[in-house]
């Protein structure tokens, strides 16, 4: 088995693959499918940490992870299909009406 | 003993109850009856009690509770009727009680009237308070407390604005008087703890000199506010604008001379230090020979009078300065009586000629008004010091005190005065009561013999500035100075040689001779030649000079009263406005220019969010990671 | 051995995820996306988290980027109509994750590393998990559900079409 | 504990009734407040150097937030100047009808329950939130009710008090962590917070510009004058009777034993300041024309007598500036009231529009004078002692400052007789308006405040020997510092 570094350098690399994908992408879905690898990212350390302490804590914060992802996704992508229907994109860039 | 202490005290404070809550309800007369009754009451207690201190008994305390203790101050609302007192009381009692008498038929027309009552007996409970008051701060609650009177009754009329503005003045003059006196009474805490009189003369010797200088200093500039002297002085005349009775109780007789009073309680320091005697030599001195000099050209009968107090009050001070305290005390005495008699006199005119007060529309009026000519002359005469009224003794024990005690320089100056005084007094005389009347034909059909109740306290004033002198007379008579004995035991007098009786004789010849030149001249000057004096701008030279009183009032105001207001102007409009809300509104309006720029971040893009989110991100790492 | 498989999965994974953001058309990342799924599967299964590799496929791989393909067809995206950023932006954006890489290892290697490998346990296994799960966390366990409630009724809530909204879009 | 429950019940009460009624709840519930302030009294020591109805409740444990309440005799000064001013005050407001009574008496009786509280917390961090409480009040107040510009003006003074309270609860929060043991934000454990006396300078100038500001001191008063104004008078009193003595109190209560350790020196350009804030606001006071501005400034100058007295950290200081606090309380709300009463018939506050009122209103020019004079320190009216002895202790303290502060009696007698001149005295307009009599809500207000007057003015040991003991416990606590 690898050690616990080798883990952390994974998950990171994934994070910021996550974070690049959010930065220089403009489809709003995309984004949140970023957002769902940095999830993962984060996932994965978790239950590396998890095997690595033997505690299960760790592993159950995993699948709470998860919980609450499939929630945010049900949400955001209702919030995507709402923004598409007004603006027929979904394209993140259109969306500067938070100035006002 | 001390009983009649707390009812001269409290008689007068339940006349003024009286006559304030009630006396609306009441008649005029009844308001009078018992105002006046109040004083008298108070008047048989200083009887009482000068009776009592003369056969030889103590000086009288009265303690009543402790008014203020905080920390080392602990003050005692205690009254002290020992010889200085009581010799005081009497005055202010006897010629108060008389002056009560005759306002009765002064303001019996004024719808004040009850007013005016309350007001004077208030005035009488604080003039008593000052002068019986056991310590200094007691005393400085009389002193407030007269000046507060004195500020009510000058405005009496307060319909006038120019009344208004005098009052205020008058008012604000003494508190800056009174500034220097509460400094004073400071630095008696400072330095011994208490400001109890019997404590604080006692342990006087313990101080340093240098500080009883700066303590004495300090209480002169109180004495020198609320008596009139330089430069403090130019309320007085403008003080005339009260009631007559007024003029004649407070701004004559005895408020006044509670600067006189307060030199004279603090003799022990006095007479230590070099530096504030000189001083008030040096102020009365100048007092004396300026007011008299501005008398010269006044036109209005109580402005004379006026000038002529302050330059009375400067003689005083040069027996203060001197060191001839009961002689001061003496002065006090005999100027209470016959200015008294002169202001009441000038009320009687005033009341006769419906309330015109300039002499050069006056005169003749001796005809009509026999009673008030008679003591109103005799008044005049015992002002100029013709032998053997009142004012002779007193004066020429001041010249023969200063001629000992100083030197030649502040008898000439002082004699020069004296014969001033003379001039301006003669000339008031002649011009209101002798050659033709020169008011309207209105006024000439009203004039009047003043009431009963008016005439007899100036015929009793008239005999007290008669035999007045008799409480001193010199040595060069009686080898019984009456006010000296009496007092030295409670003032301490420096030690001034007797003037040996050549030296009085002279002075008595002199005094004659040069006083019956003065009344030839001016009788034939203004009655047989009928010179009536002009105003006030048609005089020129030193005259103009002269009736524009050395032009004391302008200059005040360009050096005081014109910076201050522009100071406030300025504080309030730059300081406050510009600079001070400056700096609050600069921060306000910084945070807008900064609003305005950062605000261009918040391009409502999320993407750029985004970006700045993670960028700060990064750099919160890199500093967590540096740290 | 089992190291050998980690890196392969590792590298694997990596690939697909770098393929995920930068497919222009998006149903192609949704596809690289399952793949990474997929293998961080695998990786659960090397760390014996039996439950967490069955809970993945079917969480993830399954239900929400099944969801993430409904919406993209339903929406009509699966072209490559995406605009494109400008270049700047995406080298800004990839310099700031670059960046962000950089500082997350440099906090690693400032840090104790440690060569141990990891043990295996069998804390991962359904049955262990489970005791714990209805055990010390039954609490967050049920209110996870009503977290779930309160997102499905807010994705009816915002997915719904209001009244007047036809005309908002004809305009 | 009762003081603050009262009012604040009272407040919410009020809401719930008609303008009359509402009137006459408030005015029992302050009167019932000062009766039960007043049966405090009868039971307190007035020899033991002690928090007496001391009473202590958890709160909020892991803020070290506590519900801890004293008196001392400080304090009870301050309790007794609170709740006899608010009876004042709501009886003034009889004669008013602003809009919605109702909400403004609840305000009022608000504002008196904080500032109870004010003077009753014996933990920072309940002081800091009574004092916070105290401010919404006023802003409503002000902010609703207020005259002309009262939107810019409110939101100057409310700036500036956040910008001082900000201050305040860093120094809590700062002397908090220095608390020996487990930090604690209660009086007696901050008292003896361990400091360098760098740290207490800091925490002693974070406090004065807090508190200066309240007061306020020279050069933090720009708020003051324009916020007075345009306050409704019920609001101008608060601020002026009884608000500002928050600041003094804080000063006496909290800044001096905090920052015990800090150098006296600071203290030197403190009263520097308070003297130069003396003359300053007399001086325009001076030439000031609104009625309500001469007496917003001559505030300012008196305060600022009573800040360099309280400052000299002697006990006649102490004690004169605790006395004339409660005198300035009663006498600037007596003050405020007549301005209030002459705008009320003359709808102007315009010193020249106004002359000739004392013709046909002699109570009503008497009771002015009365109280002009309690203002001006004249003797036998309560402002006297209060002045003499912090004029006193300012002089003992350096001679330059007592002279140079002693002006005040003479500026405070030239613009005060100029008011009281060119509003009652000279000839009369001719706009034919008269004061004319008072209504009985008038008349008992005023003749209470110059009872009081005079009453002080004659007994001021009264209230000398309410706070002596503890000064002298305070002053023992300071003697541990390094001031002395």
């Amino acid at each position: 088995m690898p050690p616990i570094d080798h883990y952390i350098w994974l998950s990171s690399i994934l994070f910021s693959i996550g974070v690049i994908g959010v930065l220089i992408r403009r489809n709003g879905i995309v984004l949140l499918m970023c957002v769902e690898l940095m999830l993962n990212a984060v996932n994965l350390l978790f239950t590396a940490f998890a095997t690595n302490f033997q505690d299960s804590a760790g592993q159950v914060f995993v699948f709470f992870i998860m919980v609450v992802a499939a929630a945010e996704v049900a949400v955001g992508l209702a919030i995507l299909v709402m923004i598409y229907r007004n603006t027929k994109s979904v394209d993140i860039s259109l969306l500067d009406k938070l100035k006002q | 003993m001390g009983s009649y202490i707390a009812i001269a005290l409290f008689s007068p404070l339940l006349g003024f109850t009286i006559s304030g809550l009630f006396g609306r309800f009441l008649p005029k007369n009844v308001t009078g009856i018992i105002a006046s009754l109040s004083v008298f009451v108070s008047f048989v207690c200083s009887i009482m009690l000068f009776n009592h201190l003369h056969n030889g008994g103590d000086a009288v305390k009265l303690e009543t509770f402790n008014w203020i203790a905080a920390g080392n101050i602990s003050i005692d609302f205690s009254f002290l009727a020992d010889k200085l007192s009581v010799w005081m009381m009497m005055i202010i009692t006897g010629v108060g009680f008389l002056i009560h008498i005759y306002s009765m038929g002064y303001m019996h027309h004024d719808e004040g009237f009850y007013k005016f009552f309350a007001y004077l007996n208030l005035f009488i409970f604080s003039m008593l308070t000052l002068v019986l008051g056991a310590n200094y701060v007691i005393m400085f609650f009389g002193w407030e407390g007269v000046g507060l009177c004195s500020y009510l009754l000058i405005g009496f009329w307060y319909a006038n604005k120019e009344y208004g503005y005098a009052a205020r003045k008058a008012f604000i003059m003494n508190r800056i008087g009174d500034l220097g006196l509460l400094l004073g009474i400071f630095m008696l805490f400072n330095v011994f703890g208490t400001t109890d009189y019997q404590t604080v003369f006692s342990s006087a010797g313990t101080a340093n000199s240098a500080t009883i200088e700066l303590i004495c200093i300090l209480l002169f500039v109180g004495a020198v506010g609320k008596s009139a002297q330089i430069p403090l002085f130019t309320w007085l005349p403008d003080a005339m604008a009260g009631p007559t009775p007024v003029s004649a109780l407070i701004h004559a007789a005895t408020m006044v001379t509670a600067g006189i009073y307060l030199v004279a309680r603090s003799s022990v320091f006095f007479v230590s230090s070099e530096l504030a005697s000189t001083i008030v030599l040096v102020v009365g001195l100048v007092t004396a020979v300026v007011a008299a000099t501005i008398g010269l050209k006044q036109n209005d009968i109580k402005k004379v009078l006026a000038y002529s107090t302050v330059s009375q009050l400067g003689y005083m001070f040069v027996a203060l300065g001197v060191g001839a305290y009961s002689t001061a005390l003496f002065h006090v005495t005999t100027h209470a009586f016959f200015k008294a008699l002169l202001f009441l006199g000038s009320g009687s005119v005033i009341h006769a000629m419906s309330g015109e007060q300039d002499i050069r529309f006056m005169g003749g009026l001796s005809k009509k008004l026999k009673i008030t000519h008679f003591t109103f002359l005799l008044g005049t005469l015992a002002i100029a010091g013709v032998p053997p009224l009142a004012g002779f003794f007193s004066k020429d024990e001041i010249l023969a005190k200063a001629f000992y005690g100083n030197g030649i320089l502040v008898f000439i100056l002082l004699a020069v005065t004296s014969v001033i005084t003379a001039v301006y007094m003669f000339r008031l005389y002649f011009l209101t009561f002798h050659g033709e009347f020169r008011g309207t034909e209105e006024q000439k059909h009203h004039l009047h013999e003043s009431p009963s109740t008016m005439t007899i306290p100036l015929i009793i004033l008239a005999i007290l500035s008669c035999v007045g002198g008799g409480l001193g007379l010199s040595s060069l008579f009686s080898h019984h100075h009456f006010a000296d004995t009496f007092l030295s035991s409670v003032l301490t007098n420096a030690n001034i040689p007797h003037p040996s009786h050549l030296f009085e004789i002279v002075v008595l010849v002199v005094s004659v001779v040069l006083l019956a030149i003065i009344i030839l001249m001016t009788r034939s000057y203004y009655t047989k030649k009928q010179n009536v004096p002009t105003s006030a701008d048609e005089e020129t030279g030193f005259g103009r000079i002269l009736s524009k009183k050395y032009y004391f009032d302008e200059i005040y105001k360009t050096l005081i009263q014109k910076p201050i207001e522009w100071l406030s102007n300025f504080a309030h409009d730059f300081i406050d406005r510009k600079f001070i809300d400056g700096i609050v509104n600069i921060s306000g309006r910084g945070v807008t220019v900064c609003g305005n720029y950062l605000r261009r971040v918040q391009t409502g893009n999320v993407e750029f969010y985004l970006l700045a989110m993670v960028v700060g991100v990064i750099a919160f790492l890199i500093i967590y990671q540096l740290v | 051995m089992l190291s050998y498989i980690f890196y392969i999965l590792s590298g694997l994974t990596i690939l697909t995820a770098i393929m995920m953001i930068a497919a222009r058309n998006p149903v192609h990342s949704v596809l690289y996306l399952i793949i990474t799924f997929f293998l961080i599967s695998g990786q659960y299964l090397l760390m014996n988290a039996q439950f967490l590799f069955v809970v993945n496929i079917i969480v993830y791989a399954g239900a929400i980027m099944v969801l993430f393909l409904f919406v993209l067809m339903l929406l009509n995206l699966n072209k490559e109509t995406e605009p494109q950023k400008s270049m700047k932006t995406k080298l800004a954006g990839v310099i700031s994750g670059g960046l962000l890489l950089v500082n997350l290892l440099g906090a690693l290697v400032k840090s104790n590393s440690s060569t141990e490998s990891l043990p295996i346990t069998d804390v991962g296994l359904v049955k262990n998990l489970g005791m714990v799960l209805f055990t010390d966390f039954v609490v967050p366990f049920e209110i996870s559900s009503i977290l779930f409630l309160a997102a499905m009724v807010g994705a009816v809530l915002v997915g719904k079409r209001h009244k007047g909204e036809m005309e908002a879009i004809s305009e | 504990m009762v003081l603050i429950i009262i009012p604040f019940i009272a407040s919410l009460l009020a809401l719930f009734f008609k303008d009359k009624l509402a009137k006459v709840l408030a005015l029992t519930a302050s009167v019932v407040q000062l009766i039960t302030n007043f049966v405090l009294l009868s039971g307190f020591d007035l020899k033991a150097n002690a928090f007496q109805y001391f009473s202590s409740y958890t709160w909020f444990n892991s803020l070290g937030l506590n519900f801890t309440s004293g008196i001392d005799g400080i304090a009870m000064v301050m309790l007794l100047l609170t709740n006899l001013a608010s009876v004042l005050i709501i009886l003034s407001s009889w004669d008013n009808n602003y809009a919605s009574m109702t909400k403004f008496l609840s305000l009022v009786l608000l504002m008196q329950g904080a500032l109870n509280g004010v003077f009753l917390s014996m933990n920072g961090l309940m002081f800091y939130i009574f004092w916070e409480l105290a401010l919404l009040p006023i802003y409503f107040i002000v902010g609703i009710w207020g005259g002309e510009n009262r939107i810019k003006i409110t939101f100057k003074f409310f700036i500036y008090t956040f910008l001082g309270s900000l201050l305040m609860l860093l120094a809590l929060i700062f002397v908090y962590l220095h608390t020996p043991g487990d930090h604690s934000f209660e009086w007696d454990q901050m008292i003896i917070a361990q400091m360098t006396g760098w740290e207490s300078t800091l925490v002693l100038w974070a406090f004065f510009i807090a508190f200066a500001i309240k007061m306020p001191i020279f050069p933090f008063h720009t708020w003051q004058a324009d916020t007075y104004s345009v306050a409704p008078a019920q609001g101008t009193m608060l601020l002026s009777g009884i608000m500002l003595k928050m600041g003094i109190f804080g000063m006496i209560r909290w800044m001096y034993p905090m920052a015990k350790n800090a150098c006296g020196c600071n203290y030197n350009i403190f009263i520097i300041l308070a003297v130069i804030g003396i003359i300053y606001a007399a001086i325009i006071a001076i030439k000031q024309n609104d009625i309500k501005r001469v007496i917003a400034w001559s505030s300012v100058s008196h305060v600022g007598l009573i800040a360099a007295g309280i400052m000299t950290w002697n006990k006649e200081g102490l004690q004169g500036g605790i006395l004339q606090s409660f005198n300035h309380g009663i006498n600037v709300i007596g003050l405020f009231f007549i301005a209030e009463i002459i705008e009320r018939r003359l709808k102007t506050r315009e010193l020249t529009q106004m002359g000739g009122l004392a013709k046909y209103s002699r109570g009503f020019s008497f009771l002015f004078m009365v109280i002009m004079l309690g203002s001006v320190a004249v003797p036998f009216t309560n402002g006297f002692t209060g002045e003499f002895l912090l004029l006193n202790a300012t002089f003992n303290y350096h001679v330059i400052l007592g002279v140079v502060s002693g002006l005040t009696i003479i500026f405070c007698a030239v613009y005060m007789l100029r008011v009281y001149q060119l509003a009652m005295f000279g000839p009369e307009k001719d706009n034919g308006i008269r004061i004319g009599k008072l209504s009985w809500s008038e008349f008992v207000t005023l003749g209470l405040i110059v009872v009081l007057v005079l009453a002080i003015g004659i007994f001021p040991n009264w209230i000398l020997n309410i706070s002596e003991t503890s000064v002298d416990g305070l002053l023992n606590i300071m003697k541990g510092g390094k001031t002395l």
